[in-house]
């Protein structure tokens, strides 16, 4: 892949009167809300035509929804049946362990669950993309890489039954906590990304060293804090070895993404000075072949790479929203004929690349992994209450050791009434 | 001035009138709130992350963007700072914004506007520009939410000169109390205790059952005589509870809600630990320079010589907010507050 | 002025595969400091490199270092004598009682001043761009534009004397107070700018009701902060009428331009879809012509914009600051030739349209304005003590107005010792 | 474990040995503890705005990137929360980054990294990621500056659970604090008295000379009988002087350091009390929900039946902080902790 990934630098071009923006982002005078001036376009008539017009700039695709396969003259990828089968198999079963956790939280069994329904695509093709010495940084919707870090599904439970705020090893893993204040972690990244180039570990071109990337994740929403600035500006500046994918699932809870730009989010990249690529969402094998020459990319010492990986939230916001209140079921249903692992089966059985036996083993495989799952989330058992007062600080404190010994005591004090404390604190 | 000023001069039912309180749930006296300073004044506009389709995650702003328009009710990109720093601009403009900010742990990004400009501005320009901004924040545990839904942070406000602070605990108070703070001309950092959203009480909506002076004061829920306990928002049905239990044994508590944390109203604190001798102060914030600190040092100053024990304070631990299959170890309870109540009688 | 303002938006272009960044753009594994790779460029180079690319891209440009006219096709402006005497006279009395602030630091009268040398043509381009009705919200170097404002310039004083924090009225000059916490304004601005919409005074065309427009000053390392990038994602989410004025002077502090953006800062108007516009900023004229039409677009409802104003910090930070430690001198050397006041004094003589008269009367008017601005300063008496009580808030206070009361009752003690308290307090 | 730990307990100098103790200024000290944390560990590093060439605003990195290289001494881009933000990351990568925020004012854009990852990453990850961060605030007033560049935020992060917090006095704190704070596996909000930073006092910078213990604790710096009185960071020297003023008068205190303003080390301030039976605290922050209050607060609790008076408490009033040709009314002065002493003896 050479630096000339793209057409040829739309942006590129430097003109004497700098840039006046694309017509189709021009428009009348126009407010919040109702603009005061009769005639004018309402926000939703707006955003209704600038989605028609965000949809013009297609985004890269391997495999089209009906499961044909061209291949891409920038993004190369050598595509054979262990491949289609595997990425097949990881969709489908962070589907099913999915799915059971929005029926466990359905059962009483979590407090929430933030479903990724719809988003396999873009997670296993980013996630399968990495390198084993890579580091991610996930939001807290990235269930599918975690499951390509190797993080057993069950340890995303403790999170959402509240009995952890996190339990995998960040540095074992290379998988960073999930992060749950929008934007936060892709500083974060940013940093840690800077500290690979300060360890001499990117640009070497050495196969016995492989170089190393950072990749972090966020929403289409995040796009607008400050946060993600400040991380692209660093990595900018410091030329850091840092992928920013974006899934842009056209939703920030009930917010539409135009209500965070004008404009494609790709765009942004343009601002700071490095690639910006727009991949389908729903096809994995765009979003493996771009995130594979994105991390590649920035290994090689020429990141920062902004994705923006254009799918779909087919589920609620979380167990507690109700999306019935703010979009239509059109729109799903649209968009239910893009689904990512439909594409991936069709074209594995248009080419007779897997047989009913294998799709069934992986149906099994799947109900295996949803009882595991199960089970092990009905056998979670609540931390003891001194858990309240662990690791708050790694060196001793002695404020806290104090304040944990006496209440412990004090707790202890109901011992003497069987189950009292239960009674009390349930 | 606004049309709430001269309502609030206006004149109030006799105390004799019969009430036409209704149950009303916290959750909805807000929403009624919000909609009685929207029509009493063209210039009170809502902003925040999902505050209009949706209603917000809570519904305190349910229907009001459908009723008053998207120019009124605006649903601004995620960026918390954006929100504040922007409603600045609006107030500065003539508008009375009210931002919701969605959940306690999502306030941080914007605490520099907060800071550097929502509470200097009126001073910076001595008071020729004013800030009537509300910044509308759910607040405490409780809920089973995860990590940063479940923040106290009031504190660090109430150390901010230049905002005031306050926290409802009741129906009529959340629907008076935002309608004050809509009207005042200073900045109101206003605390909603979620937990109790959905906790139904008695609300007399109608504007001659107003509360004839400000909401922004402490007040007495309940006399007693033994231990004065003082909170608010949250904590409040926790103190009641501890009354009842208290009474059950022959102790009389004096039950305080503070309302206003800054400024605070200590008078009504102070009178009763003169006669009580002895406080317990509850909120679920962690100690360390804390709210209760606060109440504990200046209490202490005035009543030094009334006082039988020390102030106690039974709050949230100086952790972070734990996981929540243990948070009802973390929050103040009933036996905890009891157990205070206890200590202070024993010193 | 049309929507093609500018050759044809360089990045309108949709394309397939998204943006690669130009060649120039693209460096080997890099980092915040010395590369750990042998043979790697150290970031002063790429510093130097990227200057040297950066200044390929020309700004707008009407009046060159030698006094050339030269009208510009997306630009135009009605240039005359009485024009450019105006322009001329602002620059000269800018600049006399921006040097007599230094003095009078300098000989102890002011705590600090932050000298706006060098950014005369910016500030007097902008400020005469703005109509009475327009909003100004300044960082803290805009004297030029609170003298196009209609501020006196004594009313500057207080703020770097310690008397005050800002004295004028935001409302009635509409011209904010100075901030001072980087970005911070900017948001406020975009935020006035929505209130322009809501009133409807924005996109009206109506010559009895002129439309109104925001503009927000800031400087080049402000663009790193996140509020000035989410004050852009709101201003292009609700198409406020507001122009985003940075004034790059090259520094920030010690801080050079390119540890905030590896491209020049105005392509940062591309990811977020609006125009973004470089302009000599050392070119009084295209700066007043560029940003009178940012302005007009502004006040039409084809807001925002973002003007890059490419100019040069010709003194220290403040007072308080020492450049020798980090740039060379001959950088100020070249820029010097550049000169925003002696291009237009060159064009004024060449054109014959100032006699000597006219630039000795000027000098006269500057030499009395910088004496009325000393006399004013030295004549400032501190505030009172209860000054600290005041304004604090707009309504009564319980907690604040009983601690005004004690600690007045308190100095009133030390009253009855003659001047105990000016020793105890100085 | 760094370099650090082990020269801890190394062997420190016998008592009777005679010093080398030289007069550094406070800014000079905290360069040389800084110089010495790299010469340690290679892993530490230093950034933030202007650290580099210009050696910091008030040159407390001065010549470290010249000695260290640009990749040890890094200039950041105007973004403090990016600062903190990519130093969390940095952290994360086994680094031990030391950030400088220039002003006390200019911390809050940084505020929600500080709270919500820098204070919570080791108790979300159960202890499996630490957080090895040191952020450098120049704090306080008195320098006659512009708004914003003299305020006193310490409360704010002592609220703030997961966090340390503490302030040095003298030059020869600031050399082994700064030391001890880089050498932490947890982060600490250093902060540092800028109007004290050009004052001289001895220091003894051999490595034998370092305290056997932590410095992170309560110091006594001056025995006394009548009233304790204790501070931090700038007032210590308004401390001394009026101890100084004090016994003219024949009225004895003891001064102490607190040092630790998370956790507080009060021991030594409890034991104090129990002989004295008054205790002034002195800050320049204001009062409301502040580091004093929780002083006061904790001692009345642990020493209630000792205490002759209230726990009094000389600060910065609930304002901002004020233009600077008032902020001498504003600080706390000699005479202000003067008549609290009085006060508190004639309570
Ligand atoms: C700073 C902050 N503000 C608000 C929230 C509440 N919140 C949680 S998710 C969310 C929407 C995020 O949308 P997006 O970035 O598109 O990610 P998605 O959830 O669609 O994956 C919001 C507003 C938060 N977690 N953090
Ligand atoms: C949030 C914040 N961080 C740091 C500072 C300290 N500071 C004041 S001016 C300045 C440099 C600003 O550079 P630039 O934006 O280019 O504006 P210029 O001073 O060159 O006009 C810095 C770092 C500040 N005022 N606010
Ligand atoms: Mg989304
Ligand atoms: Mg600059």
């Amino acid at each position: 892949m050479t630096a000339s990934g793209g057409d040829g630098a739309p942006h590129a071009t430097a003109t004497r009167t700098g840039d006046a923006p694309p017509d189709e982002h021009r428009r009348g005078a126009l407010g919040a809300g109702a603009s005061p001036v009769a005639g004018a376009p309402t926000p939703r008539q707006v955003v209704a035509g600038l989605k028609a017009t965000a949809s013009a700039e297609d985004p890269v695709q391997l495999l089209s929804p009906e499961g044909e396969f061209t291949p891409h003259p920038d993004y190369p990828l050598d595509v054979d049946a262990d491949l289609l089968r595997g990425l097949y198999r990881d969709m489908v079963l962070v589907r099913r362990f999915d799915r059971e956790g929005n029926a466990l939280q359905r059962q009483g069994q979590l407090s929430i669950w933030v479903p990724l329904l719809g988003q396999e695509g873009a997670q296993i093709g980013a996630g399968r993309a990495l390198a084993p010495q890579d580091m991610a940084f996930p939001s807290y919707r990235e269930h599918g890489i975690a499951w390509c870090r190797g993080i057993d599904p069950t340890e995303l439970l403790g999170i959402f039954r509240g009995t952890d705020h996190s339990s995998w090893d960040p540095a074992a893993t290379r998988f960073h906590s999930y992060t749950i204040v929008i934007g936060n972690q892709v500083l974060n990244a940013a940093g840690y990304a800077m500290g690979q180039v300060l360890d001499g570990v990117v640009g070497r071109h050495d196969p016995e060293r492989p170089d190393e990337a950072t990749i972090a994740f966020f929403g289409d929403g995040a796009t607008s804090e400050g946060d993600i600035h400040e991380a692209m500006v660093f990595a900018g500046s410091f030329d850091s070895p840092v992928v920013f994918y974006c899934q842009n699932n056209q939703w920030a809870i009930s917010e539409p993404v135009e209500v965070q730009s004008r404009v494609p989010l790709f765009h942004r990249a343009r601002g700071y000075g490095f690639p910006g690529i727009r991949v389908d969402g729903n096809d994995v094998l765009a979003c493996l072949a771009v995130t594979r020459w994105a991390l590649d990319e920035c290994r090689s010492g020429n990141g920062p790479v902004l994705v923006e990986a254009f799918t779909y939230r087919m589920d609620a916001h979380t167990t507690s929203d109700d999306p019935t209140r703010y979009r239509t079921a059109d729109e799903g249903q649209a968009w239910n004929l893009l689904d990512p692992i439909e594409r991936v089966r069709v074209h594995l059985v248009r080419t007779g690349q897997a047989d009913q036996a294998f799709f069934d083993g992986v149906a099994a495989e799947a109900d295996a992994l949803a009882a595991r799952f199960r089970e092990h989330c009905l056998a979670m058992t609540p931390p003891p209450p001194d858990r309240i007062f662990s690791h708050v600080y790694s060196e001793p404190h002695r404020q806290l050791d104090r304040q944990r010994a006496e209440y412990l005591q004090y707790l202890a004090g109901f011992a003497d009434t069987p189950d009292a404390g239960a009674q009390v604190h349930a | 001035m606004t049309a709430l000023d001269d309502a609030r001069t206006a004149a109030v039912l006799p105390d004799d009138a019969p009430s036409q309180a209704r149950p009303t749930t916290l959750a909805k006296a807000l929403n009624m709130g919000l909609r009685a300073a929207m029509e009493a004044d063209p210039k009170v506009l809502l902003m925040g992350e999902d505050v209009g389709k949706l209603g917000g995650v809570f519904r305190i702003t349910d229907s009001l963007q459908k009723d008053f328009g998207e120019h009124r009710v605006i649903d601004t990109p995620l960026a918390e700072s954006g929100i504040v720093g922007t409603a600045v601009g609006l107030a500065l403009r003539g508008y009375r914004p009210v931002a919701e900010i969605q959940f306690d742990g999502f306030v941080f990004p914007a605490f520099d506007q907060i800071v550097s400009q929502v509470a200097k501005v009126t001073y910076r320009t001595q008071g020729r520009a004013r800030m009537p901004l509300v910044i509308r924040i759910p607040f405490g545990g409780g809920i089973g939410a995860v990590e940063h839904h479940a923040e106290s942070p009031e504190s660090l406000f109430c150390h901010v000169a230049g905002l005031r602070v306050v926290a409802c605990s009741s129906a009529a108070d959340a629907y008076w109390m935002i309608q004050e703070a809509i009207a005042c001309d200073d900045p109101v950092i206003f605390f909603e205790p979620k937990r109790r959203y959905w906790e139904k009480a008695p609300l007399d909506a109608r504007p001659a059952a107003r509360p004839a002076g400000s909401t922004f004061t402490s007040v007495v829920r309940r006399a007693g005589s033994d231990v004065t306990v003082a909170s608010y928002g949250p904590s409040l049905p926790v103190l009641e509870a501890a009354a009842d239990a208290a009474a059950a044994e022959g102790r009389s508590l004096e039950v305080i809600d503070l309302r206003a944390l800054s400024p605070l109203d200590l008078d009504p604190v102070v009178e009763s630990v003169r006669r009580t001798g002895r406080l317990v102060v509850v909120s679920e914030a962690p100690l360390e320079s804390s709210i209760t600190a606060d109440i504990a040092a200046r209490v202490t100053e005035e009543a030094f010589y009334s006082l039988s024990a020390p102030v106690l304070r039974v709050a949230g631990f100086d952790t972070p907010y734990p996981p929540s299959k243990v948070e009802g170890y973390y929050l103040p309870d009933l036996d905890r507050v009891l157990d205070a109540v206890d200590r202070a009688i024993n010193w």
